[in-house]
């Protein structure tokens, strides 16, 4: 623990830990539900609409939010920025987490979880966009994992290990990047096979595009918006390097924020112009589109780009909750609110409250993961032995 | 070859099934490549940094 | 940067309202789910739409919808007549036009409408009667509320017979030629033709359109002798044009139409047409059209006059094959006489039956006349035509009576249900009545056993038909998958004849064939275990 | 260049880089028109009567449990019923007020579709489409993950969702066993009205329109699923519009696996070009950072040097200084004891 700030005592049974344990035994109960009842007991799954809550919030959201440990490997690794060095761990361990997390939720929405390695192992459907978006996501979870296992190796001790690992942070970025750019830009392109089904100011053939593009935007928010919430409970575990750095990388990642929200907010509008679509933006979905696009993309752009500016930490911080509250916007409107937006009221789709009581357990498990390796692993300071070394 | 694909999906998992095995050699034979390409650059080497 | 805004004294509240506006936007947009409320429209006769003015083009507001009848209605409460709203022109007849006798436009007709109409209803509103609106919006409805039921009306014979009881026969009423050199409107006797053969829909230079003649004559004679329908309902109105009184086979018009003609090319095309001509019974057809025009939908010409073999522009380039073959038109022979077979008592058979196939047989049954190349020489020979009278034919049979089964069980696939009695007689003796009711079925069903042809189709004509098996095959049959299975094929052609003669349409089985009695516990055997089709 | 300017580069190339990504339309529309001789099932809904045979037929033959209302109960047309996972057909009934073809019955079941959506969709292949025309599914490599269900335009896939461990997804098969021994699909076999005609696609396809312009007024002159989403196997006839009986007129014709394969031809192009791309750029940056150290290194050398030369010269000054004095000083020493040594001279002798 470094001398310059005094270190906060976290007992066991602190507020944090009692909520978490609260919705975690809730969570094993749904769990049992689950695992007994089968998918029917716990959600309000049914013939029209086959994905609910967990893919739209847990898959989609989820893998959105954990772009940050890809960006901010590329910003910091492949183009160079050094000085956004403080903030590459938190990334690289939001990153992995998130991913894990996804994972974790996956197993509960997929009717047989065990067999979710068939399709590289036993019979693989290549025509499919989800086999690209499972090999990618498996595979983007490996390189995750090596990126994040100098940390855990320096926690351990093992030199001879980190040393390897170390060096091969650069391919890793590399193979994250082209990875994560990958199954981002599928994860959208699933949609482009129901063309009759997700409303046309949504569906457009740049779907993988916006999908990719906004979710650079939302891995640099992320990261603004997890250094927030560290320096807020894990202030005590930051060095002063990373101490003094945050507001830096705050306004860094804010500027390169906005700049990927301008091009994000263009592509979407040229997604109106190129499916002609102008007309609908009076219905009642078009002005929820013109809520999200000027609401979620142009505001938060703007506001970025104000705080920049006036170098205004707070309201960065802000917007980037507001961008991250974008993200989740957009994601659940492809999955839930505009898909199957041409059927009846009844044949509507609503989330079970068991639904987000399982999101809310795989977030909580997340948390307090979370919590161990940052108060235990040099995430926030630098292991005392490796002073200079990377 | 046609007269044997009849359909589009026939026709889209060998292309695809193809494509991605090319990928995954790419990928691979890249980073044997970027060492090979790499492999002789003196201030990368930190061997070669510390006889200088 | 647009607009440099100093807001590094933003404090969190400031932030936090951007938040709620983008929520309260979220909730309008969902809360509009607009639901439209079907607004009930009103169906009305008498609907005239006030478009004078459009052709003047710089119209910014949707046509007007006035209700005519409403207003003569409410005028006749004040006691005043058309002359409230309508001029009389030079011939001292009202013009169906609105204050005004030229059909001038612009500006001048829109301050027209607007002084006149608007005045009045408030002169009524505040004599609170009953008013129209007086605000634009409420006459310019961009979403009307009442729509037009109009039908067209049109004088058949005993509208026409009856008017002509009427004025005791007096045709110089109504029908009149237009004298070049004199450049008026005389009577000729023997010339009376449809009024729509001269006034179009449209007025062309001096003919007045249609419209304009039949309501400034018929609708101003109605009301100088207060007799018949003077609203637009009176005629208009689909109700009111059932409760016309009609009389029973009206007396033909005498307008010295032949009774009977060999219908037969035009006299330059004489030694070309090569088909006999066709015997054509004129008084006889007169009872099956409702007025000259279902043919004569032109001129009271002759067809041949205008439709020449080759076809010419007098007759738009229409041959006069196709003017008397058309399927799809309602004026010629072959399309009239199709229309005929969607009739109750015919549908039964024909209705399964392939449309529009001309079958060679037909055509013998027409053009039994004399070649027109002799038709001269007939014409001079004969003193009547009568001789070529075709005269309908009794349906024949090949085979007695009795030698027609009186029932035909059908149980070849009997399985869950018995067998089908079918009374086999009875059908026939009904289609025998019909073809016998109507002398048109009676020329045409002519040669022996065609009643057989109803169900036994497809196949040669005789005593014994093939079986329906024959065709129709029970089993799958890879190589050979015909159109139609057996059970598909009973149960279309009884299914088809019952609906389309209107008797009701069942979907419960027992109605034709008792359900099979499981007596001694034997389960039926399960429809889809193999072998399971027994022969 | 400040860092700025550097970073809006870099940004600026990987916005460039997704625009490489715009999918590009595939160029294999047309060009498969499906296995031969498959067959299909014509249903001309002007015919069917409501009498639900086929539905009791196909309970039977995937002897599925009973439904709590019998198969001849006509009540259960009233409102419109779904297929689910214990039943693979449904007859619904539409009713149309003043027109005089209703009401008009019509069969719901899968289409089998000549390019399935289904297919395409599954990342374990589970769907195949058999050369006989069905469609066909695979329960023992089925993940579960229900992206069939969102594939099919037809909202025809169900699922298990009761079943806790094993839980598959139900679709109409076309009695694909049956098919291959020679029988007729249950349904067809048991329609009496022969609204379900059984055949090779291409001559129910002839069939459709030689019905259509044998009786033009019965038919509304469209055969359905002969170009829907690429054509089905199972094709309908009818005598009011389709959208009237609960068919999505606005498809289009473009096969499923074509809507995705312009995004998934886009994967090998970015697993090839990023890495050479990235590479390129970490080289660049990893340059940039030595030319930076280098010259960083030679400021400082140089910046060493000139202190070094600006402290020789001083020295050297200052030495020459000190020497001077040096001198100055020996001499002034040097006479002052001459004078010293003159005064005590002539001390001495005086």
């Amino acid at each position: 623990m470094t001398e310059s700030n005094p270190t906060v005592e976290r007992p066991l049974f602190c507020r944090f830990n009692i909520i978490a344990g609260i919705f975690i035994t809730i969570g094993l109960w749904l769990t049992y539900l689950r695992f007994t009842g089968g998918l029917g007991a716990v959600s309000n799954l049914d013939h029209y609409n086959p994905w609910g809550f967990w893919i739209a919030f847990d898959l989609l959201c989820g893998v959105a939010l954990a772009a940050g440990g890809y960006t901010t490997a590329a910003a910091v690794e492949i183009f160079g920025m050094k000085k956004f060095h403080a903030a590459l761990r938190p990334a690289i361990l939001t990153g992995f987490l998130g991913y894990s997390m996804v994972a974790f939720a996956l197993l509960y929405d997929v009717g047989r979880p065990w067999r979710l390695p068939y399709p590289f192992v036993v019979s693989p459907g290549v025509t499919s966009v989800m086999f690209e978006v499972g090999a990618c996501v498996a595979l983007y979870l490996t390189v995750l994992f090596l990126e994040f296992s100098p940390t855990a190796l320096e926690w351990i001790g093992a030199k001879k290990l980190r040393r390897i690992a170390v060096r091969l942070t650069v391919l890793l970025t590399i193979m994250g990047v082209v990875l994560s750019t990958l199954h981002q830009s599928s994860l959208g392109a699933m949609f482009l096979l129901v063309p009759s089904k997700l409303h046309p100011l949504w569906y457009s053939p740049y779907i993988p595009v916006f999908f990719f593009v906004s979710s650079i935007a939302a891995g640099l928010s992320m990261v603004i918006f997890e250094g927030t919430l560290a320096h807020n409970s894990f202030k005590d575990k930051m060095d002063e390097q990373h101490l003094k750095s945050a507001d830096h990388i705050a306004l860094g990642f804010g500027k390169g924020a906005s700049f990927v929200l301008a091009a994000y907010f263009a592509i979407k509008v040229f997604g109106v112009a190129l499916g002609n679509n102008w007309h609908l933006l009076g219905t009642n979905y078009g002005i929820w589109f013109l809520v999200e696009v000027f609401g979620f993309i142009l505001l938060p752009c703007f506001l970025f780009a104000i705080g920049v500016r006036e170098q205004n930490v707070k309201l960065i911080r802000w917007t980037a909750f507001l961008t991250v509250l974008g993200i989740v916007v957009n994601r659940l409107n492809v999955v839930l609110i505009c898909f199957n937006w041409q059927l009846p009221a009844d044949q509507r789709y609503f989330p079970h409250w068991m639904e987000i009581g399982i999101s809310i357990f795989v977030i909580t498990v997340g948390l307090v993961i979370y919590r161990f390796i940052v108060t235990r692993m040099p995430i926030l300071y630098e292991h005392p032995d490796y002073k200079k070394t990377h | 070859m046609n007269e044997y694909i009849h359909t589009l999906q026939e026709f889209m998992t060998q292309t695809k099934g193809m494509l991605y095995l090319l990928s995954a050699g790419y990928l691979i034979s890249f980073v044997a490549f970027w060492r090979f390409l790499h492999g002789r650059d003196k201030e990368d080497n930190p061997k070669v940094q510390a006889k200088k | 940067m647009m607009i440099t805004m100093d807001i590094k004294g933003r404090s969190i509240t400031g932030f936090l309202g951007i938040i709620s506006i983008l929520i309260v936007l979220c909730v309008v947009s969902f809360s509009g789910c607009g639901q439209s409320e079907a607004t009930s429209l009103e169906m009305r006769p008498d609907i005239i739409e006030i478009d004078a003015v459009l052709s003047a083009g710089d119209t910014t507001r949707p046509a007007v919808l006035f209700p005519h009848d409403m207003h003569t209605d409410g005028i006749a409460e004040q006691g005043k007549d058309c002359s409230r709203c309508h001029l009389k022109d030079t011939d001292n007849q009202f013009s169906t036009k609105y204050m005004r006798l030229s059909d001038d436009r612009g500006q001048s007709v829109i301050d027209l409408y607007h002084d006149n109409c608007i005045t009045c209803h408030n002169e009524r509103k505040s004599a609170n009667m009953s008013s129209g609106p007086v605000v634009c919006g409420e006459c310019h409805r961009g979403e009307p509320i009442m729509v037009s039921s109009r039908q067209q009306m049109g004088f058949d014979y005993s509208l026409h017979n009856r008017h002509e009881t009427e004025n005791n026969s007096d045709c110089s009423l109504c029908h009149h030629v237009y004298d070049e050199e004199k450049k008026e409107l005389v009577y000729i006797k023997g010339q009376e033709t449809s009024c729509r053969f001269c006034h179009l829909p449209q007025a062309v230079d001096n003919v007045l359109s249609m419209r304009q003649v039949s309501h400034q004559y018929c609708v101003s004679c109605h009301l100088g002798k207060d007799k018949g329908p003077q609203n637009c309902a009176g005629c208009h109105d689909k109700k009111m044009q059932m409760a016309i009184k009609t009389i029973e086979d009206p007396p033909r018009i005498n307008r010295n139409q032949p009774d009977f003609v060999l219908l037969s090319v035009a006299a330059p095309d004489l030694e070309s047409g090569k088909l006999n001509t066709v015997p054509f019974a004129h008084d006889a057809h007169e009872r099956f059209t409702n007025t000259c025009r279902d043919c004569h939908h032109n001129s009271l010409k002759a067809c041949k006059d205008c439709h020449t073999l080759a076809g010419n522009e007098l007759g738009e380039g229409i041959t006069l094959r196709r003017a008397m073959h058309d399927l799809s038109s309602d004026h010629s022979c072959v399309g009239c006489h199709e229309k005929q077979k969607s009739e109750l008592e015919c549908s039964g058979c024909h209705s399964l039956m392939e449309q529009g196939r001309l079958s060679e047989y037909a055509c013998t049954v027409c053009h039994t006349g004399p070649s027109p190349a002799d038709l001269a020489s007939v014409n001079s020979h004969y003193r009547s035509l009568d001789a070529f009278r075709p005269e309908p034919a009794s349906v024949k049979m090949s085979f007695s009576d009795d030698d027609i089964p009186d029932t035909t069980i059908i149980g070849i696939l009997s399985d869950k249900y018995e067998p089908v009695s079918m009374a086999h007689k009875k059908h026939i003796e009904r289609l025998m009545t019909n073809i016998e009711s109507s002398k048109l079925a009676g020329h045409f069903h002519r040669h022996e056993d065609v009643i057989c042809q109803g169900c036994h189709h497809n196949s040669p004509v005789g005593e014994k038909p093939p079986r329906c098996a024959s065709c129709h095959n029970i089993q799958f049959d890879e190589t050979h998958l015909p159109e139609l299975r057996l059970q598909g094929a009973y149960h279309q052609q009884c299914f088809g004849c019952h609906q389309s003669m209107k008797n009701e349409q069942t979907s419960d089985c027992v109605k034709c064939h008792a359900e099979k009695s499981i007596s001694d516990g034997v389960t039926s055997p399960d429809r889809f275990d193999e072998g399971v089709i027994n022969e | 260049m400040s860092s700025t300017s550097r970073r809006n580069f870099m940004k600026w190339i990987t916005v460039a880089g997704t625009a490489a990504i715009l999918p590009k339309g595939a160029k294999a529309h047309g060009q498969f028109d499906g296995y031969p001789n498959s067959y299909g099932v014509l249903h001309d809904t002007t015919l069917c009567i409501g009498c639900r045979s086929c539905e009791a037929a196909c309970n039977e033959v995937n002897d599925f449990p009973q439904p709590e209302k019998p198969f001849d109960d006509k009540s259960v047309l009233d409102e419109k019923r779904q297929t689910n996972d214990k039943c693979y057909t449904v007859v619904n009934k539409y009713e149309k007020d003043n027109n005089a073809k209703s009401p008009v019955f019509r069969k719901f079941q899968c289409n089998h579709c000549k390019e399935p959506a289904c297919a395409s969709a599954c990342f374990v292949g589970a769907f195949t489409k058999t050369p006989e025309g069905a469609v066909v599914y695979d329960a023992t490599v089925c993940v579960g993950c229900r992206y069939c269900l969102i594939a099919c335009p037809f909202y025809v896939p169900t699922y298990e969702y009761d079943e806790a461990l094993e839980p598959r997804v139900m679709k109409c098969t076309m009695c694909h066993p049956r098919l291959l021994d020679g029988k007729l699909p249950g349904c067809v076999e048991a329609c009496p009205q022969g609204a379900l005609t059984f055949g090779k696609r291409e001559d129910l396809i002839k069939t459709a329109h030689e019905r259509i312009r044998k009786h033009p007024d019965r038919y509304i002159d469209h055969v359905y699923g002969e170009k829907e989403v690429g054509g089905t196997n199972w094709i309908y006839l009818s005598g009011i519009p389709f959208e009237e009986i609960g068919f999505h007129a606005s498809l289009g014709t473009t096969p499923a696996p074509e809507l995705t394969s312009g995004a998934l031809s886009m994967v090998p192009i970015v697993i090839g070009v990023w890495p050479a791309l990235l590479g390129g750029i970490y080289v660049m940056t990893q340059r940039k950072e030595k030319i930076a150290a280098e010259e960083k290194a030679e400021a400082v050398k140089n910046a060493v040097d000139a202190t070094q030369a600006t402290a020789n010269e001083e020295m050297k000054k200052a030495s020459e200084k000190a020497k001077q004095n040096k001198e100055k000083a020996v001499e002034k020493a040097v006479k002052e004891a001459l004078d010293k040594a003159t005064k005590q001279s002539g001390k001495e002798s005086s």
